[in-house]
């Protein structure tokens, strides 16, 4: 059962939920009658989920506490499991992920090569569109973990993902009967014959894809369009990476950066300058006694009298306080004006990747016999008209 | 070769010429398509070709004197035969039929002419110093056979070519190839194409002024996929709704897909005027998007009513009626079957996402219409300026159904690769628009809140209380 | 006479003024009484304009019309001048030319080193702000206009900018007699004596920085730190940059890229749904006529009656139009509601050059007895007090 | 060498240490400071150097010994000896007083150490792997001389630094030499650096959230020249005043300037906190930053009302005075001189510029205070949010005054810049402001206009159409 390609109502047992505590801390998790997920909020039971809507926010109250913890039960998505992954791990952002799959023309009939698979974040974004997913990793701890995790998610039960473990960078794409993959398992593939990828889609996420471009050509489509991208985050590997994609016949070769930035709605106090002028004028009003004091106290100087027996009065300090200057005021406070404006994030993600696109068709030909088959039928089905 | 991969009679293409200019076409059988000075070609040579070939359009010296004469007496272009090129910027002079390519994109012609290390003995002046009046090249373009004539002769003419670096020299070259080169590229009306297509019109305001960074970003946010239904507002003259079919079925139509897109429109009727161009039947566009007023979808009409105004007859009544009287019977039929469907939409499907991309004061809109989507599903809306979604977010962030509103910005910024030339391109195009991201969520319910009190506690839950604790 | 570094009350002859006639179109002219300034709008006599204060708006009858044309005669500064340059040239623009002073700490004590001087625009800004710059141009008839540029500008006789016809590659930057330069113009500086520039600051706007670089340190200060500011357009560049910086003892070594980006104010139209569906309404209470024709045209049908008879009526376009739709709405129309909005540049300047900073200090060392009767000064002033 | 170069004793300097934290410090003579884990240094040592030096600490062994018993009893870090360092990378391991410098940004320790050509069997186990605890680390951190010998010993106990790839090995190292190093550099404290300060101190909050290109910008765009009269409002603890004192004047003083910044405040008093760490003399400040809050600005107290209270004595007058009141006299003559400032600042002058970064509604603020701009003369306003400047800017543009008020973002973007490895830092800060620019113009009157009139026509010019022609 798919996790991620079925739209589900409520929320099951056994289905992989997230659970949102906040934007920073979005959990997966799997639900189990009995079981509880907890948080520093408290501890939210399973049981009080299934049956509800996906999307429902679940209340507990705080332990030795009147207040309430609250989490969303979210069904998860490609872009929300990328919010939950960890931070450290390497992974391919939706801005740079949504793109890709724009530029390289992903449908339900791309086949689509990965490699490597990494964190699987992208992963999950490819199967969601396309026709078949077949995606490399070396690694083979992280092969194993992605595996685990794609039949875990449903993606492999749902047949257009294959995984791979493979240096393609040394051993090519071409998946054989020998080779540790997916392929084979639950699929009705004959498990002697090697795997027809024909691949017309494909992304690189290879610290050097130039050694993997070479064995491109022995897997992808004859006779039709095929897009690349490669992901790489030097521009010395985009240098290298030019250089043998015009070696190898690609064409209509373009590097770009996507550059995402998230935004934050907030508010800002309106602070009126005649209410400000207000203010002072307050604080000069409580100095005017200062004044006549000033004045008595030249005059007593000038006529040589005692000015020691004027002790300064302490003047008050300013109440009129239009911006509640001191106290805590809460962005939005409805006593006070307030504008709306934008914020970066604090830490902006500047860099990710470059994105190096480029385009092939291998042997362009066409079948001219069907051509004017074809043509005679149209010419036919007029003149039936 | 798979269908959709192939140049098919029948279907539209997206043209790309020297110039990088777009054109939409359809591909008539029997038919010539002109491309204006960069000549004109049959349409029959380039059908069952691979999308994504480019062609040379080539004229024989026969052609070239019947063009001349031709270009007197009307202002048709002659169609010339056409060759594949591998490359976009390999153009070659070679004959017709020869496949002796030669790749002139590393212009071998400018190790043949004096450079200058730098350009320190150039100084722009301008036109001035292309000695070729534009009629003198006007000319040459009438008389010569290639656009590589013309440039070897700008060349000649170019009074101080040799004083500029290998560089410039390689740019003036490539740019005046382009310029006068016949070829053209026969690409897949893909919605980045279409986009593309407007974009090169100055037409894009027309579609909100979107990017394709954007339209990705929007697809994937939305989580659009081939089995979900979703509710969309579109004035981008039905560009989201292309390329939310695009993602969902493919180019064309394959069969048995359930997936649909309600488009809920502002006037009378929907603007969906890109869907011309896709290559989908008429009968699966209309399987696939329902279109519904604004005012039907929140206003439909009662089933009373409907069934007030029409009954539809039974199988023997039918038999029975005259048959000049069936096609009145049938038209009245469709109608109500219509407003059926209309009640169905707007009160009984709960959406699997909101994608919009409106001018319409966007809280009202997208409050009203996110009650029929579905909990733990996306609602994402663009607008082509971040303060409109500014103001969205403070509605939604105020509202418990709606988990996490962000506004999100992304920009692609493109480099040219010429190798040891490396940089970001000096200019590109402002604009694209920004979008705004959150989950439908359905808040807790008071009584589950109650639910929760222990029973000492006699303290009664403010709705204000549930609000601060709102998960940011 | 400088134009650019006195504030100046009211239009002068012989001054150097702009005129503004809009955002891409700034013209610098000479006032002479009696000339006038012509546009497409009009022609503008300088006579109307002297004895006006700086920045007074000049109105003028357009020919044959009731209208009139306008211009604001405004004083250069740096940045003004810079807009008012044709936009083929390559100019340092604002964004960057500002961080480049920033970041190069330039101040009235600094000795800048600006090579090559290009359009001079830059030049413009360092002299503004620095004790002296040094601008080597190798062009030479680059090296007229600028010179000459500079001399119209009073920026020569202002004393504080040189420019020197030289290529800083191959000849290093050490102004001789002998050589083609300012420097000697209108200078108290014994014209036997090279210069010595003693600089800390230095930008370097040139195709190959490299080969300047080993040029610099025999006209750099000695024992204090000097700031260095390569501008280069490709990323290869830096790279060559970068590896002669290090050979050559720079440090700090920084690359940055400036983004800047120019938003307009403008305005949307408050496009309520309330609206928009009373609109709707209206069309629909139009055909309400219609749907009463099409029930009784239902039972006519059911009862084979003729229906022939009922023309159909046309319906009325609706007259209610919150939008103003069709007629030309002006952005800002009081009569409708608007929504500020920025709106960015139709064209924005994706890239300019990457700028890479590195600051050296040549053999460090302090003079130690110095020191030492400095601290004792310190000490007695203490044991003074 | 000139002094401003210098590093010169009871001058403030910004110390940068390994950590690349930054620290404001007053180089009192014969005192220490203490960088915490970093050692400490004897001021005198550092004197006379130039400004940007980097020095090493060195502890030779009988000082470690010290250094382990007294941080037993005391807080307080003994001083090493300075060593200078030709970079900071570059940290020796050598004696203290050989000036063999190995350069060990090279870390050819890398080579010595087995690693892997990929990370493909490296899996991430966070801390785990190293295996010596913060405890193990914090004593050798006590025990050694050197920060190279822990870094030593902690690639020992790294369990796969093998398995890593040279790269993250040097950049393993690189991290940890950073942290363990003893080293420092003397920097001016430049308005860069005083804001780099604030940022690394998390507090640029305080100064609006000004980043370094919006502060060279706002200065350039300002014109902000030695002898400009300059109006400012100032939010950021000081630093734009600070900013522009410098572009003024200079780090340190020159004598004979008359460039004047008049700073008006929304309090009683100025907040101008950050020119506590400049280099001038408090005369020159008072000679060169007047201060007066916005009532007075815009409300000046009567000349009369300032006379009544007070009358200079003639100089024989002041002569019979008895010293003892002499004091109260001049006390009374300085506000009387300041109450005559206050009047002339508010109502003679006309300002070269006006340069506001400020919370306060600016609409409002800016159009009252360009009243006192000379024509063509910059306007420039800073703020943390493009929102508030855009409505701003359509005041603005809606007031003949102001000529092309334009919103800018500038953004420094920096790069990694080892070779090999370059591209743009992974992250980066957000924020940084916004900056409105325009002109101050004087629009034509209307009698100017109507001296334009052609005798022959009547029609009345109607504010409307002047309006109509404002240039965009």
């Amino acid at each position: 059962m798919s996790h991620f390609s079925q739209y589900k109502d409520t929320i099951q047992p056994g289905d992989l939920a997230l659970a949102w505590v906040s934007r920073d801390n979005v959990k997966p998790f799997r639900i189990v009658p009995g079981e509880s997920f907890n948080t520093r909020y408290g501890s939210f039971e399973h049981n009080a989920m299934i049956g509800k809507p996906y999307g429902s926010q679940i209340a507990v109250r705080t332990k030795g506490s009147n207040k309430f913890g609250f989490i969303h039960v979210l069904q998860a998505t490609p872009e929300l499991w990328t919010i939950s992954l960890p931070h450290r791990t390497q992974i391919v952002y939706t801005p740079d992920s949504s793109y890709i799959i724009q530029r390289l023309q992903c449908t339900s009939r791309s086949r689509v090569i990965e490699a490597g698979t990494g964190s699987g974040s992208f992963s999950h974004a490819f199967s969601r569109t396309a026709g078949h997913l077949f995606s490399f990793e070396f690694h083979e701890v992280r092969y194993q973990q992605a595996k685990k995790e794609f039949e875990d998610h449903g993606l492999i039960a749902d047949g257009n993902v294959t995984i791979t473990h493979r240096d393609v960078c040394q051993d090519g794409f071409t998946i054989k009967p020998t080779d540790t993959t997916s392929y084979y398992e639950g699929s009705s593939a004959h498990p002697h014959v090697a795997v027809t990828l024909d691949a017309d889609a494909v992304f690189l996420d290879l610290p050097a894809p130039w050694d993997a471009i070479p064995h491109l050509d022995e897997v992808i489509m004859k006779n039709a369009k095929v897009i690349l991208c490669c992901f790489s985050p030097c521009i010395e590997q985009v240098d290298k990476t030019l250089e043998i994609l015009e070696k190898h016949g690609w064409t209509d070769v373009e590097t770009v950066e996507i550059q995402g930035r998230q935004y934050e709605a907030r508010r800002q106090m309106v602070r009126k300058l005649d209410d400000a002028l207000n203010r002072l004028r307050d604080v000069r009003e409580r100095k005017q006694v200062g004044v006549e004091r000033r004045k008595r106290m030249f005059t007593k100087l000038l006529n040589e009298e005692d000015t020691a027996s004027e002790v300064r009065p302490p003047t008050e300090k300013t109440q009129f306080n239009p911006f509640g200057k001191g106290s805590r005021v809460k962005e939005g406070d409805t006593k006070f004006q307030w504008k709306e404006v934008t914020k970066v994030e604090a830490e902006i993600k500047s860099h990710t990747s470059y994105l190096t696109f480029a385009s092939k068709i291998g042997k362009i030909s066409r079948n001219e016999e069907e051509v004017l088959r074809e043509l005679q039928k149209v010419r036919d089905g007029k003149s039936n008209n | 070769m798979a269908t959709h991969k192939r140049i098919n009679i029948g279907e539209h293409v997206v043209l790309r010429l020297p110039s990088n200019n777009f054109k939409v076409c359809e591909l008539r059988a029997d038919t010539e398509i002109s491309l204006g000075k960069f000549g004109a070609f049959r349409v029959n040579d380039i059908i069952g070709y691979p999308l994504g070939t480019t062609f040379q359009i080539c004229y024989d010296k026969s052609f070239e004197e019947v063009e001349q004469k031709e270009t007197k007496n009307k202002a048709k272009t002659p169609a010339g035969n056409v060759r594949i090129l591998s490359d976009r910027l390999s153009v070659s002079d070679s004959d017709a039929n020869g496949d002796s390519e030669t790749d002139l994109s590393k212009a071998p012609e400018v190790a043949t002419y004096l450079s200058s290390e730098t350009n320190k003995n150039l100084i722009n002046v301008g036109n001035k110093i292309q000695k070729l009046t534009m009629e003198e090249i006007e000319e040459l373009k009438k008389q010569s056979v290639s656009g590589e004539e013309i440039i070897a002769k700008m060349i000649e003419a170019h009074g101080s070519f040799h004083h500029k670096t290998v560089h410039s020299q390689e740019k003036y070259l490539k740019r005046k190839k382009q310029k006068f080169a016949k070829f053209f590229t026969v690409e897949s009306p893909t919605s980045s194409a279409l986009l593309q297509y407007l974009i090169d019109k100055n037409d894009v305001a027309r579609a909100l002024d979107l990017s394709q960074e954007s339209l990705g970003i929007i697809l994937s946010l939305a989580n659009v996929r081939r089995n979900g239904t979703y509710l969309c507002v579109d004035e981008t003259g039905g560009l989201l709704v292309y390329a939310m079919l695009e993602r969902m079925f493919g180019g064309n139509a394959l069969p048995d897909q359930d997936g649909k897109i309600i488009l809920v429109h502002e006037n009378e009727h929907p603007n969906i005027d890109l869907l011309k161009f896709s290559n989908y039947s008429e009968e699966f566009i209309k399987d696939h998007v329902k279109t519904i007023s604004l005012l039907d979808f929140f206003e439909p009409p009662g089933v009373e009513e409907v069934q007030s105004a029409f009954t539809p007859l039974s199988h023997d009544a039918l038999k029975e009626m005259k048959s000049n009287r069936k096609g009145a019977y049938y038209r009245r039929l469709r109608w109500y079957e219509n407003q059926l469907e209309i009640i169905d939409l707007a009160t009984k499907l709960s959406y699997d996402g909101l994608v919009v991309g409106s001018t319409l004061y966007l809280p009202d809109l997208v409050l009203q219409l996110s009650t029929k989507v579905h909990g733990s599903r996306p609602i994402v809306c663009y607008s082509q300026f971040k303060e409109t979604l500014l103001e969205l977010s403070h509605v939604l962030y105020g509202d418990l159904r709606f988990l996490a509103p962000t506004i999100l910005e992304t920009r692609c910024r493109p480099y040219q690769t010429i190798r040891g030339k490396l940089h970001p391109l000096m200019t590109m195009r402002g604009g694209g628009g920004y979008i705004m991201w959150c989950q439908r969520v359905i808040p807790v319910q008071e009584n589950d809140m109650a639910a929760l009190e222990r029973p000492k506690t006699t303290e009664s839950l403010e709705d204000n209380e549930v609000k601060k604790q709102k998960v940011e």
